[in-house]
């Protein structure tokens, strides 16, 4: 018994109601909720893993034990889901949006309580109370009616999830009589290899709702719109943490596939099922990617590069190897980092330039300088440039990939990888280089809270870039308790995989050196001379002579307009169209069945008596 | 058939009653006319229930001192309690019924119409 | 002292491959003018240009012009020393491949940083066309790649080109020829040369990514591409032609390399962007995923 | 058997003070609707100190006449709570309706909300069901007068449905009654449950089903809820938060009594209906009607009728636990009546308030709301949210039991319970939907909406009441259990304790 | 190194290796592909074709200019660094050609900008074209092309100039703020 666990879950529902309290004041409530992430983040120094708690709810006419669980990766995520969660309330100090901070703490204590609860009854409460609160978040974006849309749309995908995810509980309750999630796994584990139908099944309606909350294929439609439309202090909080639940759940599932050898082998000793999830995850981070590519609103791009990412995440634990699990979990952990911090960015973006159009926006890292560079290293993390913090598990995923011989896999990943570099650079120029708008002239940066934060963002970024084995270590840990092998070294910034090592510091002396270099022959060249933006080759035109101004002379606009040209027979698939017709044709039968109520009394009566007459006949004849 | 008729004929009449008034309220527009069905088919009702604590020979459930109120060692008087069931069922039929016009002409007052099929408002 | 040692191993190692990029380039401008029938220049012309761009005055948008052109430079300075070129490989255990390739993704990311802040459209349509055709070859390369982790059964170049040590007939050439191909045709949108020079179209977009660069940032440029040519033809060699023994054979066959790409760029005229790409997703893809096929069945 | 015990007062008070109305409405018309609050705050308090103080199981006699032989009322576990929660939250309405009942008639409207909520508390305390009948028609007598209340013309169509289905129903109860009469010449639930089995079987069927059809009507069940969007929409929303919060109790409490006490057998059913029993049949009925209802509701633009659809969904959802049959399906379906009972009669009184506000009865006319009264945003996103069953609110705990027990019970009832939740996906859409348009903002600058301090007060304690049921959902629970208990075992939960003496046959 | 054999060293660098942007405004612009293809390959002197100002070190105006031509040539050259050398091309940028008295067509490039070299003839043949490259590359060697300290050093005579020549005509377009409230 390990009351410290609870406070964990109490402490920030009771942040919640006294923030809920003072909610008109924006200050207060930003305030209170960020002392309660830092209380909550020092509660959970005093944790460690192999504590439990658990209480009895009266309920269902028999005590219902509830419990909580510290297990090697449910520690790992309450920390950097914490850790990012203090560095953002930090930063929302400063920030003007309509996010709530009160409802960020109820996602909080479902936070926690999702990640270490070990009954399904909690799980499942928590994870409704996170499914809610996030919904409700999402309303208040700059776009009310998008924002509006958005959330329903998220809510409905959501509540369906959830739905599934409920009656998956209650077969499992049926079967076992116990909500233990360890022991209904270990249950199905001892299953699998006589019922592997059932088992998938069971398992399917859980996964279905991870898919959701995760945003994978063909279940990521909600994403963009919700990030997008998303208050922009809480889109950080939703991309970077929130999708990672979806991934705990199934790291929480995933060892039931390979456990007794329910199913056979695709390819590569990867079982069927885990065959087919990797490709989900592949096709994920394709289809990310290229959406992301043709995105002019900022949020929205990022949201489909959220997508990608966790395609690459889920294709890597699907192949449940240790290289890919461990390439699964650091990708999630950097994905946190990185698209946070972007997301950030981005906040400040906005907040500053009041809009999130890529075309509206352009030459603000002369006014934003710090923003700028944070945001610098965000892409490159994303884009996995070395020494920065995506490097490494992007590295490692193509190395457990490899190892199980996928090469067709591997090779749409490096696809989404490029397509990555191509959006990156898309947002990077529409909002920081390119042509000043004079509309933007009085910008200023962000204020000191905001510079705070982003240097920290950027030091975290580069450290962990530099020396994964912080991360690695607790990760193989997590491995070990899945019962596989860790990977064999892992040193400080030394990286094992199955193919070939890295020794990641090397690289940044490599990169200091030659940057030395590099500046020194800049330095010795001829001079130099600053210009203004305005002094540039206009092919002889003289600007002012020809009615040439900043936005005009920004090219953002329809930026990959050939790439848009080679895949538009594929934009003809629309996967939303799905969910969308779904909505419709329900709608149809609900327009349909609303006409039995015709408003006359004669034909209610009618109804009824007709009932009564099937009922009798009905009776006479069964 | 004498017999049959002396048996059945309240049941027949009563489930005819209820029957009909089952036809007015079905099939007539006019408020009042359903008011009346539903009134037929209430006295129906009532009818089944009086008819149920009679017997083709029983006595008053009155109390004498003659034995006639026993044939082969049963007391056939007939049931008290249906009836007092039915005039309680008859008052509230009563009170249904009153309240039934009064709605009936409000409805008159605010519609314009006894339509049934008219008392509907534009779907909004 | 052993650090010293390999500061100055690097050191070297970039200088040479700066030269011998110039060189490569100089030697590749007379072929070029050769086969035009004009007389061309002298093969160490480009060593005259990049002095005299070193040596002029030049104009800068700001910092961030600065620092994506010295990035540019420099991450690929800093790839180049995990590059096995025959006797001459400074660190044998870290050469993975793939690392190679995102290092060089940071010099393209901090040269597109670089010209896209200096404001001139033209620069910025260079970079996304630039982009696009990287998505365009990357993917059969990509394919290329994974066909040879696999069949060497590792990642890293040294131990690649360990794998086919023993003669010509153990050179991935000969056992993987589609790859080869495909890699070929990758190899001459990765260096930019005809039918895949869309990034840098002089006549449409004003030499795209160059637009604004003059003096010493031209010359920064003019360095990436030197390195990035010897990178490009470096990895090619490591992969399919067995490495070298000694570094003399390595620009040998770099050269080889080299010369087939001039070749058919003398001769070709550009593909429009679109067309390059689904090029590039057609032929050479095809040949990729065959020999990858080939390789995993 | 102290005046304290006698659960008689809880009908008879009111009844009393609902006749003698007319002459405190002489004094003042005002005065009238501060006795109605004082009687039914007698109700609530004396039903919570029954509650609470635990005085059941107890039976009332009339007239000395121990059961069978006489009437009695009969207050076990399942009477003592209902009634507890019919009174509270006809207290509520009480005070709501202070502020609310204005216009036409006071006095009236007085006397006729005394009357039924003494009615519906009759039917849950009554031991009778020729009682019980009588019970349904003073609460159905009172009710379309309600209903007709109020300058809409569109309330006197609805209490004109109301009143034809409600009468046609009432007939078929009486019907059925009147058979179970002629074969076991007795009226007294617990007798009836006792000798059931005495019955001839077609009879009984017969029997069976008029009952139902006649009790499904005011539980709201498809095919027999026809009124339901009309008069709901049509009524002022004091009353059609009567209707839904009190009448739907007495309603459901009815349909079960009968179809499980009276109809069924301990853990199992007697009544077979063809090859079918009698469970299987209500539990079709119910998920038709979660389905109608909610798609029904899905596209409607009114909300006041979307919530009436809603109302008969959640219905539908209450039966669908109760069919179950087990402890868990019962206790889960009684839960979720009383959460319904409070989520929708708050809800109901909001668009009172609204509508007093003038603010129309569209979905569109929500938007912007929490600029114009957090308060009732918040209150109304509370209730919305506990219909759909979010934690942390009371409907999470009962959707939880109900969906677990169907689960449990397995077979074809994980058909029926995918179709529920299917129709809670569609549930999630229309109430969200308000919900998002309540937080999303309008551009024209609209005034505050004024709450004043009677109607708020009623908003305030439902609300809370979800919150505090939703956080802790045990004292709820438990006497959500006794009732359960109540009702799947009918000797030792029921007969028994009204007569002691009883052989089950 | 003695700082003249450092500048001595660079311009024998710069004399190597220059880099062209022709402004071709006339007819003469069709004498350059010979000049620049196979029969005379200026290339094999390391000057080749560029594309923006940014990169060239020579200027060739290749024909008459009108003053609105004027204007964009004046603008290029200013975007052009140092070091930078001006080639006029052909009698009309010496006198004005056959439009000497054009009320449009200004008759003296280099009371504009600096001209190093003029090269004579209507047009030019492309030997003589070669031939003031030449020229022009051993006066850069010997550090004697200086147009542009020239330019700088008498900027105010130039700046007269130009804006006196400016001054007869109007803009093309309208200015900024008209185009945007039109549009």
């Amino acid at each position: 018994m390990n009351s410290n666990l609870i406070w964990l879950v109490a402490l920030p529902l009771i942040g919640s109601a006294v923030a809920a309290i003072v909610v008109r004041y924006k200050f207060l409530d930003r305030l209170i909720t960020f002392l309660t992430f830092a209380t909550t983040l020092f509660v959970l120094f005093s944790v460690h893993v192999g504590q439990s708690y658990s209480w009895g709810l009266n309920f269902l006419g028999t005590t219902l034990n509830l419990t909580l669980n510290v297990s090697h990766l449910s520690i790992f995520m309450l920390y950097i889901s914490i850790a990012f969660g203090t560095v953002l309330t930090f930063y929302s100090l400063i920030d003007h949006s309509r996010m709530k901070g009160f409802l960020l703490l109820l996602i909080l204590a479902a936070n926690n309580w999702i990640f270490m609860s070990n009954d399904m009854v909690g799980f499942f409460f928590a994870w409704e109370l996170m499914g809610w609160a996030s919904v409700v978040s999402v309303l208040g974006g700059r776009e009310r009616e998008k924002s509006r849309h958005a959330a329903l749309y998220y809510m409905i995908m959501s509540v369906s999830g959830s739905y599934s995810m409920f009656f998956g509980i209650f077969t499992l309750w049926r079967l076992t009589g116990t909500f233990s999630i360890s022991a209904n796994i270990a249950y199905l584990s001892s299953i699998v290899g006589i019922h592997p139908w059932w088992v998938l099944g069971i398992v399917s309606l859980f996964f279905v709702t991870f898919m959701i909350k995760a945003g994978i294929f063909p279940f990521h439609t909600w994403v963009p719109l919700a990030y997008a439309y998303s208050p922009d202090a809480f889109t950080p909080f939703l991309s970077a943490v929130m999708s990672k639940y979806g991934i705990y759940g199934m790291l929480l599932f995933m060892p039931l596939s390979l456990m007794e050898r329910g199913f056979p082998s695709a390819f590569g000793g990867v079982p069927w099922t885990n065959y087919i999830f990797v490709w989900i995850g592949v096709i994920t981070a394709v289809l990310g990617t290229v959406l992301a590519i043709f995105q002019d609103d900022v949020k929205k791009l990022f949201a489909y590069s959220s997508l990608s990412n966790l395609g690459y995440v889920v294709a890597a634990i699907a192949l449940f190897t240790p290289v890919g699990i461990t390439a699964g979990i650091f990708h999630a952990f950097n994905h946190l980092l990185f698209k946070g911090t972007l997301f950030i960015t981005l906040l400040a973006v906005i907040s500053r330039s009041g809009t999130s159009k890529l075309s509206e926006m352009g030459g603000l890292w002369k006014k934003m300088p710090i923003t700028f560079f944070t945001f610098f290293v965000g892409i490159a993390s994303a884009a996995g440039i070395p020494p920065f913090n995506g490097f490494g598990s992007k590295w490692l995923i193509y190395q457990a990939m490899i190892k199980q011989h996928l090469p067709f896999a591997t090779i749409l990943l490096f696809l989404a990888s490029t397509g990555a570099f191509m959006y990156l650079f898309k947002a990077f120029h529409s909002i920081f280089l390119g042509q000043l708008s004079h509309d933007y002239d009085r910008v200023k940066e962000v204020s000191a809270v905001g510079k705070i934060t982003e240097f920290f963002l950027m030091f975290a970024m580069t450290f962990f870039g530099v020396q994964p084995g912080y991360i690695l270590k607790p990760i193989g840990a997590i491995v070990k308790s899945m019962g596989l092998k860790p990977l064999p070294v892992m040193a400080n910034g030394y990286v094992t995989g199955m193919f070939s090592n890295i020794y990641v510091p090397l690289i940044s002396w490599s990169l200091a050196v030659s940057f030395t270099l590099g500046f020194i022959l800049f330095f010795v060249s001829a001079k130099h001379k600053y210009v203004s933006q305005e002094n540039n080759y206009t092919a002889g035109q003289i600007p002012e002579d020809w009615g040439l101004t900043p936005e005009t002379y920004q090219f953002s606009w329809n930026f990959y307009q050939p790439v848009e040209k080679l895949f538009a027979p594929f934009f003809r698939i629309k996967i939303d169209g799905f969910f969308r017709g779904t909505g419709d044709w329900t709608k149809t039968i609900g327009s349909a069945i609303k006409e039995i109520f015709v408003g006359n009394a004669q034909m209610y009566a009618f109804f009824a008596i007709v009932g009564l007459i099937i009922f009798v006949i009905a009776g006479w004849m069964a | 058939m004498q017999e049959f008729l002396q048996n059945w004929i309240y049941l027949i009449a009563s489930v005819s009653l209820i029957g009909v008034g089952l036809y007015i309220v079905l099939t007539k527009e006019n408020i009042f006319k359903i008011i009346v069905g539903l009134n037929i088919i209430e006295s129906g009702t009532n009818l089944f229930m009086v008819a149920i604590g009679w017997h083709p020979n029983a006595v008053m459930p009155i109390y004498t001192a003659t034995d006639h109120l026993v044939a082969n060692g049963k007391v056939i008087a007939a049931d008290p309690l249906p009836q007092s069931l039915v005039l309680t069922a008859i008052v509230i039929g009563l009170g249904t019924t009153a309240l039934a016009l009064t709605i009936g002409i409000k409805i008159f007052e605010k519609y314009g119409t006894l339509d049934v099929r008219k008392i509907k408002e534009a779907e909004e | 002292m052993t650090i010293l040692l390999k500061l100055i191993q690097g050191i070297g190692v970039g200088a040479l491959s700066i030269a011998v990029g110039l060189l490569f380039i100089g030697i590749g401008r007379k072929i070029t003018a050769r086969i035009q029938r004009r007389y061309g220049p002298p093969p160490i012309q480009n060593f005259f240009d990049i002095f005299k761009l070193l040596s002029k005055r030049s104009i800068s948008h700001g910092f961030a012009f600065d620092l994506g052109l010295i990035a540019g430079f420099s991450a690929l300075l800093a790839a180049v020393v995990f590059l096995p070129m025959g006797q001459i490989n400074i660190f044998p255990h870290n050469s993975s491949l793939i690392m190679i390739i995102y290092l060089m993704t940071m010099a393209y990311l901090g040269m597109a940083m670089g010209v896209s802040s200096s404001g001139n459209p033209n620069a910025t349509i260079g970079i996304a066309r630039a982009l696009t055709m990287m998505m365009g070859y990357e993917v059969p390369f990509a394919a290329v790649i994974f066909s040879v982790y696999i069949f060497s059964r590792t990642g890293s170049l040294a131990n690649i080109v360990a794998a086919q040590s023993g003669g010509f007939l153990n050179w991935n050439l000969v056992r993987l020829p589609f790859g080869f191909v495909a890699a070929e045709i990758a190899l001459q949108g990765m260096l930019g040369e005809k039918p895949f020079d869309m990034t840098i179209a002089p006549s449409e977009i004003a030499s795209g990514p160059m637009v604004e660069m003059g003096g010493k940032y031209l010359g920064f440029g003019m360095l990436q591409h030197s390195i990035g040519l010897f990178i490009e033809t470096g990895i090619m060699v490591d992969l399919f032609l067995g490495g070298a023994s000694n570094i003399w054979i390595f620009i040998a066959k770099q050269f080889v390399l080299y010369f087939a790409a001039l070749m058919i760029n003398a001769i070709m005229p550009r593909f429009r962007i679109e067309e390059g790409v689904s090029f590039m997703w057609k032929f050479p893809l095809l040949l990729g995923v065959v020999q990858a096929l080939i390789v995993v069945l | 058997m102290s005046i304290f015990n006698n659960a008689a007062l809880l009908i008879g008070v009111p009844l009393l003070f609902a006749f003698s109305i007319p002459l405190f409405g002489l004094i003042s018309k005002q005065l009238t609707k501060w006795v109605t609050l004082f009687v039914i705050g007698f109700n609530a308090t004396f039903s919570l100190y029954i509650l609470l103080a635990h005085k059941y199981p107890a039976v009332v006699v009339m007239g000395n006449w121990v059961p069978p032989f006489g009437e009695n009322l009969y207050i076990g576990p399942v009477a003592a709570f209902l009634v507890s929660v019919i009174s509270i939250i006809g207290l509520l309405i009480a005070i709501y309706n202070l502020w609310a009942i204005k216009l036409g008639d006071v006095t009236r409207f007085s006397v006729l909300f005394l009357m039924f909520t003494a009615g519906a508390s009759g039917i849950v305390l009554t031991g009778d069901i020729f009682n019980l009948f009588i019970f349904m028609e003073i609460t159905g007598i009172s009710s379309y007068a309600l209903a007709a209340y109020g300058p809409r013309r569109r309330a006197l169509g609805g209490a004109f449905k109301f009143l034809v289905v409600s009468s046609i129903g009432s007939t078929l109860y009486l019907l059925g009654v009147t058979l179970i009469y002629t074969q076991l010449g007795t009226l007294n639930i617990a007798e009836i449950a006792a000798r059931i089995n005495q019955t001839t079987p077609g009879l009984l069927t017969f029997a069976g089903i008029l009952l139902i059809s006649g009790l499904a009507v005011e539980a709201e069940l498809f095919p027999f809820n026809g009124w339901v969007p009309d008069t709901y929409t049509g009524a002022v929303s004091g009353v059609s938060a009567s209707l839904s919060g009190i009448a739907a109790i007495s309603g459901v409490y009815a349909l079960f009594r009968i179809a499980m006490t009276v109809l069924g057998r301990d853990g199992a059913y007697v009544f077979t209906y063809g090859k079918l029993d009698l469970m299987t049949v209500i539990a079709i009925l119910a998920t038709t009607t979660v389905i109608i209802g909610e798609l029904s509701a899905l596209s409607q633009k009114n909300v006041k009728k979307m919530l009436a659809y809603s109302s008969m969904a959640q219905m539908g959802l209450v039966a669908v636990g109760f069919s179950i049959g087990s402890k868990l399906g019962v206790y889960g379906g009684i839960f979720q009546l009383v959460n319904h009972s409070i989520a929708k009669s708050m809800l109901f009184l909001i668009i009172g308030v609204l509508a007093a506000a003038g603010l129309g009865e569209k979905v569109e006319n929500f938007r912007g709301l929490w600029r114009r009264s957090p308060f009732l945003s918040l209150a109304f996103t509370i209730g919305a949210f506990s219909m759909l069953g979010f934690p942390l609110f009371a409907g999470f705990w009962s959707k939880f039991a109900i969906v677990g027990a169907s689960i449990q019970r397995g077979g074809w009832y994980d058909f029926v319970i995918g179709l529920v939740l299917f129709a809670s996906i569609v549930e999630a859409f229309y109430y969200l939907r308000i919900v998002t348009y309540i937080f999303s903002s309008t551009e024209v600058k609209a005034p505050k909406i004024k709450v004043s301090l009677s109607p708020a007060i009623p908003i305030f304690v439902l609300a809370v009441a979800i919150i505090a049921i939703g956080v802790y959902p045990n004292f709820i629970g438990n006497f959500s259990m006794q009732s359960a208990g109540e009702f799947t075992h009918k000797m030792t939960g029921y007969v028994l304790n009204v007569i002691p003496t009883i052989v089950a046959h | 190194m003695s700082q003249s054999q450092w500048s001595e060293l660079v311009n024998y660098f710069r004399g190597r290796s220059m880099w062209m942007l022709h402004y071709c405004t006339g007819c003469g612009a069709i004498e350059l592909p010979p000049v620049m293809t196979s029969r005379w390959d200026m290339e094999r002197f390391g000057i080749i074709p560029m594309a923006t100002p940014r990169q060239a070190d020579i200027l060739l105006i290749t024909g008459y200019l009108s003053i609105k031509t004027l204007k964009r040539v004046v603008y290029t050259y200013d975007q052009m660094s140092t070091p930078k050398w001006v080639l006029g091309f052909g009698s009309c940028t010496i006198n004005g050609g056959i439009y000497w008295d054009s009320y449009n067509v200004i008759d003296r490039l280099d009371k504009y900008i600096p001209v190093d070299i003029y090269i004579a003839g209507c047009m030019p043949r492309p030997e003589a074209i070669m031939d003031s490259f030449i020229k022009l590359r051993e006066m850069v060697q010997k550090g004697e092309a200086k147009g542009y300290e020239k330019y700088t050093k008498n900027y105010e005579w130039y700046k007269a100039n130009q804006d006196h020549v400016f001054g007869r005509s109007e803009p093309v377009l309208r200015k900024a703020e008209e185009v945007t409230k039109s549009a």
